[in-house]
């Protein structure tokens, strides 16, 4: 029984105001394609001090509903179809502009997602969290200033307190959303509207970052609406959960009924899709396994120990000596990987973990020489990388590949799936003509479980799980041996993630592939690998077989990494 | 920041000197000389002439002397002018065109920004159609049309402002716009684009969540990204203010700059088109720098990377 | 993204300092005009239409510099401002000795520099010798040629002692000038100012008798001797003149100064002059005739101006290598037309090289129209050479609007008339400066104004080997004519040789001329003592400005 | 499916672009503009140089629709005849620009460092240069080429041209995109003109809309120096040189190829951000 409700434990001072009330909101959105019904009839009501946690997948409509009682949505081409939004006797939906500004910022404030993009660049952060206070006339500037400086004083953000002129690029994104927290804190409002506010950050510093929030939250006694894509995170924070599917809700209860007793197939299938460091399954279970009434079985739950490859009859495909990678700063150059070595065998999945900003990146793109290395030895099945000539080049190019993070930045917006996994193969002379090479993308587009209609599609039409697999295809279009996949899950929704994990296994199988996974999510990570690094400050801290090192983790630093997982995704039956 | 300015200083050098050198010789082998003119000089005068500016030397020789000259800082006498130093006419002149360039580009600004701010606001209705149209007036509409336009309205039909001259604030008016209005409409355009580009950003929203209101939310958050484009611009643009107004000096007699650009290579005045050819490169150099430091002055992530 | 812009309040302190800003420029521009207040200042706004290169006398080419230099210094002779005969300058009296080779000219007292020294006859010296000095490199030095030996001297052949140049002060007062041969038109050649003095303490002060470019001429620094004295030059903006009180004749100088505007664009300078800043402007375009003779019938002015507008043929290759070519393009042209039609300007058609009535000669018409006569002569050459039709031919002029109307007129004309298929090509002034002077040309624009009231200094130009001919056309006959006439006491034989001049030139047809020019310009109601003169040239001691009487 | 296929991004921009109904009027009448051109001076029945010096300086009318000039040319043959020089000169200048303008810019951009640092300064000479000498240069050295016009234009234009490519390259270089494409073993040239250069279209065509009617201005300017449209043919841009001159006696000579003018201008440029728009595959998400 390791999570306790604080809300329970220290009932929160109850402020007179803050009722908010949302009755069958129906919010459509047109665009050229047509009409798509975004939110469709939620009914959600918050009480003054309540933490309720809004999950759902993206696209579920949790964040249109958010976004729409403060009336943040871009109209067109959102449009209000219906419902009603009642705060403290107001219907916030059909107030005018000028009443909806004195209430955003004041009685409801907000949260946002990326705290990287959120924050306004050209703006120092103290200006920026004292800013609400001015707008609102609750404060001179210079009163308002010191008023942020203590609320950032009390999120931890100390650098503001030191350096009044800071700007937000001079922070880490934790800090950023620290940040964030105190501008949306510094009026004291009745409700705080938490949307997504730590999927963009490492696991330690989510921990760090959730905590601060409830404590003030609880502290201040604001209500909180906290929308995420993670039940086992919500499950650390809220009282009540609501669960919503396809615009609609579809379950909700207090977190510890819905934890232990889902009803709901899709929720169900949240709770079970997301690995976890103590299950060992060959196949983790999807959505779809749960909302497919043909094959909605639970099955996905029993665990399945997977057959662990016998690492040391298998042979060294890379080799990493004595890496050092250098990039120069104005304050001299910086180390980002600083003397790392390890080794990869092949057929093999090598994970390695980390916080940002440790170097692992870094790591695995200058193994694929996408950055240039200063010292060390990269050997591939045996031999130095060289890309000095076109041959060499093509060669190796051909036979390691790379998929990154986001999908969406990592595919030319202006080429259709079609024109993207066809160059590659033209340009290392795969295929015998056109229509074979035609024929070879339908089949990788099968492969990874997309359709040939899908062909002549642009990237921005698909979801961001399709878009991934379309980046996994493309990584294979040159049938390579060995992929680096570089955080290739962490900006998805557990159900999409599942889906990209499942397929990368079953291809590693089926085309005996070699990956290096690296992930700051250790879950995964122990998912998907044989052999685990870990990373810190450039340097590779610990490394060993996966099992061994979940179970008996030798660095602190390693430790800290495993207690920083939200304890409900510690272990598939959440330890309630 | 201290480093970044001095490697552009230290840069500069060498790309006055190829420009120096690039001139000099280009103007040297073009056709026709300084003191050609329709009633043929005899030749033992022109002799004459050459020797007194120098111009009888083998032309390297010239060249050194040149360069030697210029490190000195004197760009040497005017052809055209004698009895006038080449520094001495750009000093005269450059007030002038500074005054002139400045309020042009006050102008450009005053009428392009709100007029990009709303068209981006309005995007796609007749709120954008119509400023975009109306501020791609001074393009359509060259400076030779448009200032005689602008005249016969102003001057000779209303009377408000005098139709030419330099001598006080109200000659200042007409030529202004004049010029101002040509870069308004890129002014514009730019503006209209950096808009659409930072309206879209998520921190403008995050100021909405504030209760921030639509004019705090343009001025204070979207405008400063908005404008960075309109920045970059500001520097050739500036440059171009001040020394490519030889039609509006010439339509308003404005004792500017512009006409010694222009005329001195006509009258192959060699020193003054030496001597304006690298004022204009200098001031280019300079107000580029200026912009970036504008630059990093409005994006503080700018002021990092230098 | 749809946001409101409604509520935006402008901070009132914006509001203030706009209406200041309004206010301020409203007062700058209801000032009054040049024009009124000149009534009361007495100041001549003139349009000077360029900025003049040099204001030194002797090294000045332009007739910008003549506006401000004739105004700033006098000669030994001035001009009577409606015939420009001479009158007493510097000398009160002259004599002509010698059947005109010698000239005695005896100096006022009263004639000072405007610091208050004598003008005297070694000034004059001075002011010879430092013109013709080799060194100084004078472009119009040659214009004192006609002094005797002045030649020997200028060449460097002698020093000006050894060659005792025709140019002696007796007394300070009394110079004597020997000349090469009589000149008839010696008198109306001091008018120029290259026969102008200087003041030998300022350019001793500024070292300027050898060297060109000293600030000698900048206000402060030059002493002249004429009505009026230089008070400010900023350059492309203003040439200031105020009145010399130490000019002899300073009472009855009644202007208190002139201010010349160097404005070069002739639509500038006619806005100008419409909004009250100009009393005169120096040109009209030609475009805008007819507007203005509907808009200021009386203030529009077209004055004779000596001066030819004409082609010249290239000799040196064909087809213009052929009499009957160049003589059938001459024929195919309809001046009349040209002039009416196209100009429209009150130019006159040119069927002479040298303008009618200069110093009083009238050549006899010999460039007419015959379309048919032209065509006969182009076909007999066609026939003869085998040829079809004519190549094409480059016809070559300077940019600018007035030739280009020119040449796409004639272009018209000889289309028509010849079926010649002409090009048309415009080059920058200085590219075809020295792409004619070169000879790579086939026809190309000219024009030429005269620098003295005498046939001379048209017909000169046309010499075997003079550098102005430039198209490869020599004659001995003609030659000698000209000789016959330049140095001729008669007018009579004068007259007769340079008509032989006219005929060979209409004979052989180096040369087309087209129109005689005509001086264009505004003149406000207000100027007096303005007359039109052949050389536009107009002796400001008689100009001044009176209110319009009330009809 | 092959067959359909290679229409996919021409025939989605088309479809895009048929949805915008500015750009849709754009297109009409940028067509209209060029087909009276192209059959104008077939259709009047004056040539453009045919002068006659008895109707100089007609307004409008039944025998000139759109009057006479100072020669009482024909202004409509005169207009439609420029129109042709004009938009062959602005629409190809602009493209010679684009190609040398976005090449330098993206290898500038691409290759960084030292050598875009540099190939930056040569920039800044050529912006310095005197352009006036430069083409006299020119016509020295090639004579009176016609093409050399394209070249001399193309010459200044393209550096703007340059610098903004460049600040395009610079930023999209970052992208994960570009890296994928690196990863995959791609040419430095086939990431620079099939990955780069279709996202920077955006800012080049607007820039491109722009450089247009600089270019059929600047033909004027260069035609004083003697390079180019020789008189008596016409351009737009001398036809309007002249008219304005000629604005308060004969204003239709300002008129009529003002409006041509800038009637494309505008055409132009609303094709142009449609054009960007349906460029985009993203544009049609709103």
């Amino acid at each position: 029984m390791a999570c306790v409700m604080p809300s329970i434990q220290n009932p929160p001072k109850i402020k007179a105001m803050g009722n908010l009330d949302i009755q069958n909101l129906k919010v459509s959105f047109h665009t050229r394609e047509g009409i798509i019904h975004a939110v469709d009839g939620v009914d959600l009501s918050i009480k003054p001090g309540e933490i309720i946690g809004l999950v759902g997948e993206s696209g579920s409509g949790k964040s249109v509903t958010c976004n729409s009682i403060l009336q943040l949505l871009p109209t067109p081409p959102a449009q209000i179809e219906g419902g009603t939004i009642d705060w403290s006797g107001k219907d916030l939906l059909r107030q005018h502009d000028e009443k909806m500004r004195g209430i955003r910022g004041k009685e409801i404030s907000m949260i946002f997602q990326d705290p990287m993009s959120c924050l306004n660049p050209y703006l120092s952060v103290l200006d920026q969290v004292a800013e609400p206070l001015v707008i609102h006339g609750m404060a001179s500037p210079t009163n308002a200033r010191k008023q942020a400086c203590e609320m950032l004083a009390r999120v931890g953000v100390q650098r503001v307190v030191d350096h009044p002129h800071a700007y937000p690029h001079e922070f880490s994104g934790g800090m950023r959303q620290r940040a964030m927290i105190a501008m949306a804190l510094v009026t004291k409002p009745s409700l705080l509207l938490a949307d997504e506010p730590t999927t963009a950050l490492d696991v330690t510093v989510q921990a760090k970052v959730l905590n601060i929030l409830k404590e003030l939250c609880t502290d201040l006694g604001v209500s909180v609406l906290f929308v995420s894509h993670d039940l086992g995170l919500v499950a650390e924070l809220a009282d009540r959960v609501v669960v919503m599917y396809r615009g609609k809700v579809v379950e909700q209860n207090d977190t510890r009924s819905i934890f232990s007793n889902p009803q709901h197939p899709y929720v169900k299938a949240l709770i079970a899709c997301r690995p976890t460091l103590e299950s060992n399954p060959v196949h983790l279970p999807t959505v779809e396994d749960f909302m497919n009434p043909k094959t909605g079985k639970c099955q996905a739950l029993k665990k399945l120990e997977s057959p662990s490859l016998n690492l040391d009859s298998q042979e060294t495909l890379l080799e990493v000596q004595d890496l050092v990678v250098e990039f120069p700063t104005e304050d001299g150059p910086v180390r980002a990987v600083d003397g790392a070595s390890l080794t990869i065998r092949k057929g093999s999945t090598h994970g390695l973990v980390g916080e940002s900003g440790s170097g692992k990146t870094t790591l695995g793109r200058s193994i694929l020489q996408l950055t240039k290395v200063n010292s060390g030895k990269i050997l591939y099945q045996g031999n130095a990388i060289s890309l000095e000539n076109i041959q060499d080049r093509t060669r190796f190019r051909k036979s390691m590949q790379i998929i990154f993070q986001d999908p969406y930045a990592s595919l030319n917006p202006r080429l259709t799936v079609e024109q993207a996994l066809l160059e590659p193969m033209k340009v290392h002379g795969l295929g015998k003509s056109r229509k074979d090479r035609i024929d070879r993308v339908v089949k990788l587009l099968e492969e990874v479980g997309l359709g040939e209609e899908y062909l002549h599609r642009y990237p921005h039409e698909f979801s961001g799980g399709q878009r991934q697999r379309i980046c996994v295809a493309r990584a294979l279009t040159t049938e390579p041996e060995f992929i680096v996949c570089d955080e290739c899950v962490s900006a998805m929704d557990v159900s999409v993630q599942a889906q990209v994990l499942n397929l990368l296994r079953s291809l590693q199988a089926s085309r005996n592939l070699t990956y290096l996974f690296i992930s700051h999510d250790l879950g995964v990570v122990k998912f998907m690998s044989d052999e685990i690094s870990v990373m810190q400050n450039g340097k590779i801290v610990e490394n060993g077989l996966a099992e061994d090192l979940y179970r008996n983790p030798k660095s602190s630093y390693t430790r800290k990494l495993i207690n920083s997982i939200p304890l409900a995704n510690r272990s598939s039956d959440f330890g309630l | 920041m201290k480093k970044f300015v001095l490697s552009r200083v230290l840069q500069a050098i060498p790309t006055l000197w190829v420009i120096a050198t690039l001139t000099f010789f280009m103007t040297r082998f073009a056709p026709g000389g300084p003191f050609d003119a329709e009633k043929a000089i005899p030749q033992e005068i022109k002799v004459k002439l050459e020797s007194h500016f120098g111009l009888d030397r083998p032309l390297f020789d010239q060249y050194l002397l040149y360069l030697k000259n210029l490190l000195r800082g004197d760009l040497g006498p005017s052809f055209k002018y004698p009895g006038w130093e080449v520094s001495e006419l750009i000093a005269t002149a450059f007030p002038v065109s500074l005054t002139l360039g400045v309020l042009s580009l006050g102008i450009a600004l005053l009428i392009g920004i709100p007029a990009g701010i709303i068209a981006a606001l309005r995007k796609n209705t007749w709120l954008d159609y119509l400023p975009m149209s109306l501020s791609m007036a001074g393009i359509c509409l060259p400076t030779f049309v448009l200032g005689p336009l602008l005249i016969y309205i102003f001057s000779t039909q209303l009377g408000l402002f005098p139709p030419l001259g330099w001598y006080g604030p109200a000659d200042w008016v007409l030529p202004s716009f004049t010029l101002g209005l040509f870069y308004a409409a890129y002014v514009a355009r730019l503006t209209r684009a950096g808009m659409l580009e930072t309206l879209q950003q998520d921190y403008v929203r995050t100021a909405r969540a504030k209760g921030a209101s639509p004019w705090q939310v343009v001025t204070k958050h979207a405008l400063r990204g908005g404008l960075l484009p309109v920045v970059t611009y500001l520097g050739p643009a500036f440059a171009g203010l001040i020394s490519g107004s030889f039609i509006i000096e010439s339509i308003f007699f404005i004792p500017g700059l512009g006409k010694f650009f222009v005329t001195a290579a006509f009258n192959r005045d060699y020193t003054m088109v030496l001597g304006t050819v690298l004022f204009y490169a200098a001031l280019i150099i300079l107000l580029n720098l200026l912009v970036d430091l504008l630059q990093a002055w409005l994006d503080p992530k700018a002021r990092q990377a230098q | 993204m749809r946001t409101e812009l409604t509520s935006h309040k402008f901070h009132p302190l914006i509001a203030w300092v706009g209406c200041l800003c309004v206010a301020w420029f409203l007062q700058g521009c209801s000032r009054p005009s040049n024009v009124e207040t000149a009534l009361d200042e007495n100041i001549l706004h003139f349009g000077l239409g360029a900025e003049p290169q040099h204001l030194d006398p002797h090294l000045a080419t332009s007739v910008a510099a003549h506006n401000i230099l004739s105004a700033l210094l006098e000669g030994l002779v001035s001009e009577h401002p409606e015939t420009l005969k001479p009158v007493p300058g510097v000398a009160h009296r002259w004599e002509k000795l010698e059947e005109g080779k010698t000239y005695l000219f005896y100096l006022r007292d009263n004639a000072l520099w405007s610091n208050g020294d004598p003008v005297t006859a070694h000034d004059f010296v001075y002011s010879f010798r430092r013109i013709l000095n080799p060194n100084l490199g004078a472009q119009y030095a040659s214009m004192l040629h006609p002094l005797k030996n002045a030649k020997l001297y200028h060449e460097g052949k002698k020093t000006w002692e050894e060659a005792k140049v025709g140019a002696e002060a007796i007394d300070n007062y009394t110079l004597k000038i020997t000349l090469e041969h009589p000149i008839p038109y010696f008198l109306e050649l001091l008018n120029h100012y290259s026969w102008f003095p200087v003041h030998r303490p300022t350019l001793e002060k500024f070292d300027a008798f050898e060297k060109m470019g000293t600030p000698w001429t900048k206000p402060g620094n030059f002493v002249g001797n004429g009505p009026f004295q230089l008070v400010e030059h900023q350059i492309n903006s203003v040439i200031a003149a105020g009145k010399n009180k130490h000019y002899w004749d300073a009472s009855s100088v009644r202007l208190e100064g002139i201010r010349f505007y160097p404005i070069e664009s002739v639509d500038t300078e006619e806005r100008a002059y419409r909004a009250g800043f100009l009393h005169l402007t120096q040109s009209v375009s030609a475009d805008r005739i007819d507007y203005l003779k509907e808009k200021y019938p009386e203030e529009l002015y077209f004055e004779p101006y000596l001066g030819t507008y004409f082609y010249r043929f290239n000799l040196k290759s064909p087809p213009f290598d052929d009499l009957r070519v160049r003589q059938a393009f001459s024929l195919a042209i309809d001046r009349q037309r040209l002039v009416e039609k196209v100009l429209k300007g009150g130019q006159t058609p040119a069927n002479t090289f040298t303008p009618p009535g200069t110093g009083g000669f009238y050549p006899q018409p010999q460039f007419l129209y015959d379309p048919k006569k032209a065509r006969r002569l182009l076909d007999s050459y066609l026939s003869e050479k085998g040829l079809e039709r004519l190549p094409p031919i480059e016809l070559t002029y300077n940019t600018s609007e007035g030739h280009k109307k020119v040449a796409e007129a004639l272009h018209g004309m000889w289309n028509e008339a010849l079926g010649v298929e002409i090009r048309l090509f415009n080059m920058e002034w200085k590219v075809f400066l020295s792409t004619i002077s070169k000879g790579e040309f086939s026809l190309a624009r000219a024009g030429w104004i005269g620098d003295y009231v005498d046939p001379h200094t048209f017909l000169h130009m046309w010499r075997s080997g003079e550098g102005l001919n430039m198209t490869g056309w020599a004659n001995a006959s003609y030659d000698q004519a000209l000789k016959l006439g330049e140095t001729s006491n008669s007018e009579q034989e004068r007259w007769k040789n340079f008509q032989i001049c006219e005929d060979l030139l209409a004979k052989d047809f180096p040369v087309l001329p087209l129109y005689f020019y005509v001086h264009l310009t505004l003149r406000h109601p207000t100027v007096r003592g303005w007359y039109p003169t052949l050389l536009d040239h107009h002796p400001y001691k008689y100009v001044y400005l009176q209110k319009e009487e009330a009809p | 499916m092959s067959v359909e296929k290679s229409s996919s991004l021409g025939k989605d921009a088309w479809l895009r672009l048929r949805a915008n109904r500015m750009a849709m009027i754009s297109l009409f009448i940028l067509m209209g503009i060029i087909l009276v051109s192209l059959i104008g001076p077939a259709i009047s029945p004056y040539a453009y140089d045919q002068q006659n010096l008895d109707r100089v300086f007609e307004g409008p009318g039944k025998d000139h629709i759109f009057g006479t000039d100072n020669l009482g040319r024909d202004l409509f043959a005169r207009t439609t005849y420029g129109g042709r020089i004009s938009l062959a000169v602005g629409l190809l200048a602009t493209l010679v620009s684009l190609v040398i303008g976005v090449s330098y810019g993206m290898f500038s951009g691409y290759t960084g460092g030292r050598v875009d640092a540099w190939m930056m300064r040569a920039v800044d000479v050529l912006y310095a240069l005197p352009f006036t000498i430069f083409v006299i240069l020119l016509m020295v050295i090639f004579g009176r080429n016609f093409l050399l016009l394209f070249l001399a234009i193309g010459a200044v234009e393209w550096l703007t041209m340059a610098r903004i490519t460049r600040a395009q390259t610079m930023n999209l270089k970052r992208s994960e995109f570009i890296e994928a494409a690196r990863a995959l073993g791609y040419s430095h040239g086939r990431i620079l003109f099939r990955h780069l250069l279709p996202n920077l279209i955006g800012p080049i065509i607007v820039y491109a809309t722009l450089t247009v009617p600089a270019v059929m201005l600047l033909e004027a300017v260069l035609s004083f120096l003697g390079l180019g449209v020789q008189a008596p043919m016409s351009s737009w841009g001398s036809l309007i040189k002249e008219g304005a001159e000629k604005m308060d006696a004969a204003p239709w000579l300002l008129f009529f190829p003002g409006m041509f003018f800038c009637l494309s201008l505008f055409a132009l440029n609303f094709l142009g951000d449609g054009l960007r728009d349906a460029l985009d595959p993203k544009s049609s998400k709103d």
